[in-house]
């Protein structure tokens, strides 16, 4: 059974940091499309940051850490993504008081508890062209495997592709959320980027959280 | 991409020396938390008036801190909504017992940072705050079940108007109350001749033909509603009036509060030019007009293209609007 | 050619209406001849104060009309002189008995028909007419053999501090030498990230790659002195700055007031970013900066750039500068 | 012998608005590279309105008639060439004074008045890269004419050929005067855009004044 302890977490922080930075343009270019071209430098600017927690902090446990991730996403985004991902880490964090090795129902319950911060925040619906619409059917993805005994590993690379596809569902999608919706009809045919950000994230846990 | 700066990422905070800079007299700047304030404390008992988002609309919001108009300026990265501990800062540093006002436009990005800062600002200081949501672009159409209209041009006529009550010592609740009425009557429409270039990004957000134009753009380099062929300023006024004037009857006693409003790259002799379109217009229709202003004062970078605001006054308004005002933006009485 | 015009010929008379609807409070304008005036008619014993140039600059001149500053603005073609007519005709409106001063950039084009028509007036109506020729641009080599310099920034400070002196009652003579005085201790240097279009010529006046810049340049969409690959904006201040300061020492007890200018086309993000690099040259060159200008003042339509000017002060002219101003494009005190 | 009366000069007059409006971009385009790429459009619009007069009023005699095109040039041109060609025509209009059919003596004497005004208002030298540059050598060559006993067509065009000679000869010449002296050593390579306007009135003049 594969677990996730602290140096996971912080593990899957840097990974997703890089993993942002070298996607930056990618992200922004999104933006372009039907938002305000700034997703990528967001995202690189935050996360760079959280990053940079782990090696200048000691942490007594992941619940500390992942709360310490929010705020510096809260404080150093902006934009919708930098409350909407720092309350996720704010949230994952509660999930994880008390918890040490984190296995698959931990896990799920974290990021449960993060995409329920996600909508208290940000108020979105199923199929408004948002980040949402990645995180939904990979919750749902994680938690079928679950049912069928999966283990964390397997159980976030189902959540991963999930997410991926819900990501890619989305450019058929009209925004009713975020800056997108201002487009309107014009909005469709565009992948959203906070879609496609959340789902390297889920990727990059895949690849650090066992 | 061609502009006068150093490295694209230290933009806003030497922009931001800059205005520090430029005015000794009337603005304090603190660097650190990227805040513009008036030099001068607030004066105990004065509802303290707060706004921020993204930078590249300048002179909104920090070329607007000064007497009779806000009290703090919150300066996000270019386009990016300014984060919670921004506001929380400036929230504590106006609080002169009488609460604050946070005046947000209404974008996802800065209604979830400054309803952050609110949570946190009456959990960790006791400030009392109140907000108002800014949304009067009627280029999108409005919904319960979206984001909503983006804020614009009103946001400055707001600024204004409350910035002059809160100095002339009313509540926290009037003031509030009084920037939802002039939210309430304020309308906006912009169109874009060129798109801007965010400076961390390097290339254009999007590309117009030398024929085209985009009608029912927002302030950050968003594509509009509609892409459309160049039109004359006359057909390009009345694209920008009509919409305005078919969602809200602005004929009445006061006059209407009018700003033509250049997007940053537009000269002032198109202004001048587009202004009197628009007043043409406004004349057919029956609207009168009380006071203007052409200029720049909410713009997106270097983009070329405009925007206009009306907002249907009462005396109340106007007298609000006549009272001195004393900011790098804006000034008069003073 | 993307511009918020109709047709490219009546560009000018249709800026004047819109100026004439935006600031009916405050200005009156003669479509006929294009001429901007103040409302009210010049008060009896008042030096009469014009100026007038191509169109294309604005706020400069007719933005520049109004208590504290110009009589009268005469608005010619697009970065094309005014004819004498229009010239003599405002001479004759605004003589209150105390004789008018003629405000003349140094072009050869704008010498010459300020020459004609103070000729004109002084034979025709008996006017006392005294000119002041505005010569500040280092960019250019003067001599006697040539041109001489362009007159560019120190334009729009002469009109404010002699506009002051002019309204505090100072003679013809005194109003004259005090021209003059500012004419000598005022230099600027400019440069353009992109060409304009004049709008009747449909096509940039110059091409410049996406990696260049001309620097020394003037206000009329003339190339500069050279070309030079674009450079951070650091570099451009100091390529600006320096040039000023070699051609007159600007230390001294009173300061200096400096503006820092948009060519039109520029956002006030960018030109508050370029007066910080500007205030960190001035202050390793020991000059006290006694008060400033931000914004975009004298243009040249949309071109993107800036330029610096330096006017060496002493108490008598930071004394005028502080007096109150009442133009749609510099107010204060009132 | 040719000689030119009233109708000759109004002939003139119309000729060469048509051609100034024919060669505006042309103008326009020279002055674009050393100077504010408006005298085509200056020209044209100036010599539109001169060309009308001579519909819509009577003049008793040649001199009333340069004199009412000198003011209009003054009066709706503004610029360098507005008061230069205003002058040239009202100092021209001076010289024929009582003069009904100028022979080639009269107009010499009259083209030679006009060049008088554009010196006397533009302190131009020769070589300072202006119109001077065209008028200079058309003058010498125009009285060169004269001398070997040419009739005026032929003494026109021997001026026209001349300040042709001149225009071209502008290309190499850094200009001291006008608003190309801006540019400095970078204004030469660049015909003037003035010695090509004067030019074109000089072969105007060998086409109609005769
Ligand atoms: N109400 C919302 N709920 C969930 N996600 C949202 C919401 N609004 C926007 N987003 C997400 O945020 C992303 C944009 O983030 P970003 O570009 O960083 O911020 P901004 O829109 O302020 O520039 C969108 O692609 C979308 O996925
Ligand atoms: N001092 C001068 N003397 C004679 N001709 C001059 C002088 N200055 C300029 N010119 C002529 O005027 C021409 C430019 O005219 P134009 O473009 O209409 O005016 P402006 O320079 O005011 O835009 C130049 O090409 C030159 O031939
Ligand atoms: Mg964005
Ligand atoms: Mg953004
Ligand atoms: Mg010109
Ligand atoms: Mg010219």
């Amino acid at each position: 059974m594969s677990v996730a302890n602290l140096q996971s977490f912080t593990a899957w922080i840097a990974d997703y940091a890089a993993t942002v930075s070298e996607q930056a343009d990618y992200l922004t270019d999104l933006d372009r499309a039907i938002g305000d071209a700034d997703h990528g430098s967001n995202m690189k600017r935050g996360m760079t940051k959280a990053a940079e927690l782990a090696t200048a902090e000691e942490f007594p446990g992941t619940d500390a850490y992942l709360k310490k991730v929010g705020m510096s996403l809260v404080s150093n985004v902006g934009g919708a993504s930098g409350p909407l991902y720092g309350t996720f880490f704010l949230r994952m964090a509660g999930a994880f008081a008390g918890v040490e090795d984190a296995g698959v129902e931990e896990v799920g319950a974290g990021l449960r508890a993060g995409v329920e911060g996600i909508l208290a925040r940000g108020k979105a619906e199923l199929g408004d062209k948002t980040m949402y619409d990645a995180w939904a059917p990979a919750l749902e993805a994680y938690d079928a495997a679950v049912g069928s005994g999966s283990d964390l590993a397997s159980a976030l690379a189902a959540a991963a592709e999930a997410a991926a596809a819900g990501r890619d569902g989305t450019e058929d999608l009209v925004a009713r959320k975020g800056r997108a919706s201002y487009l309107g009809e014009r909005s469709r045919g565009h992948i959203d980027p906070g879609a496609t950000s959340s789902t390297l994230l889920l990727e990059s846990a895949a690849r650090t959280l066992t | 991409m061609k502009k006068l700066i150093n490295d694209p990422a230290d933009v806003v905070v030497e922009a931001l020396r800059g205005m520090a800079a430029a005015h000794p007299d009337r603005l304090r700047v603190d660097l650190e938390n990227k805040v513009v304030y008036r030099k001068e404390p607030i004066r105990q008992g004065k509802v303290g008036l707060i706004s921020g988002g993204g930078s590249g609309h300048e002179p909104m919001h920090g070329g607007l801190v000064g007497l009779g108009m806000l009290d703090a300026a919150c300066a996000g990265e270019v386009f990016t909504s300014p984060v919670p501990d921004q506001m929380m800062a400036a929230t504590k540093e106006v609080d002169g017992g009488a609460g604050v006002l946070h005046i947000v436009k209404n974008y996802t990005g800065d209604v979830m940072n400054f309803e952050m800062a609110a949570e946190m600002a009456a959990a960790e200081a006791g400030t009392e705050v109140q907000s108002v949501v800014v949304d009067d672009d009627v280029a999108v159409q409005d919904s319960l079940y979206t984001a909503g209209r983006r804020g614009v041009g009103t946001t400055v006529l707001l600024e204004k108007i409350v910035g002059a009550a809160a100095e002339e010592g009313r509540s926290l609740a009037e003031c509030a109350e009084l920037a939802a009425k002039v939210n309430g009557n304020g309308r906006s429409m912009g169109m874009a001749l060129t798109s801007c270039t965010v400076p961390a990004a390097g290339k254009p957000t999007f590309d117009l033909a030398e024929d085209e134009m985009e009608v029912g753009i927002g302030i950050h380099g968003e594509p509009g509603r509609q892409r459309l062929p160049l039109a004359p300023a006359k057909e390009v006024a009345a694209m920008l009036v009509e919409p305005i004037l078919g969602d809200l009857d602005f004929t009445g006693d006061s006059g209407a509060i009018v700003m033509m409003n250049g997007m940053g790259g537009t000269p002032l002799i198109e202004l001048y030019l587009m202004y009197h379109e628009v007043a043409q217009v406004l004349e057919k229709s029956g609207v009168a007009v009380a006071r203007c202003l052409v200029g720049n004062y909410i713009t997106s970078l270097e983009m070329a293209g405009c925007s206009v605001t009306i907002l249907k006054a009462d005396d109340d308004l106007v007298g609000l609007w006549d009272a001195p005002v004393n900011t790098p933006g804006l000034r008069w009485g003073v």
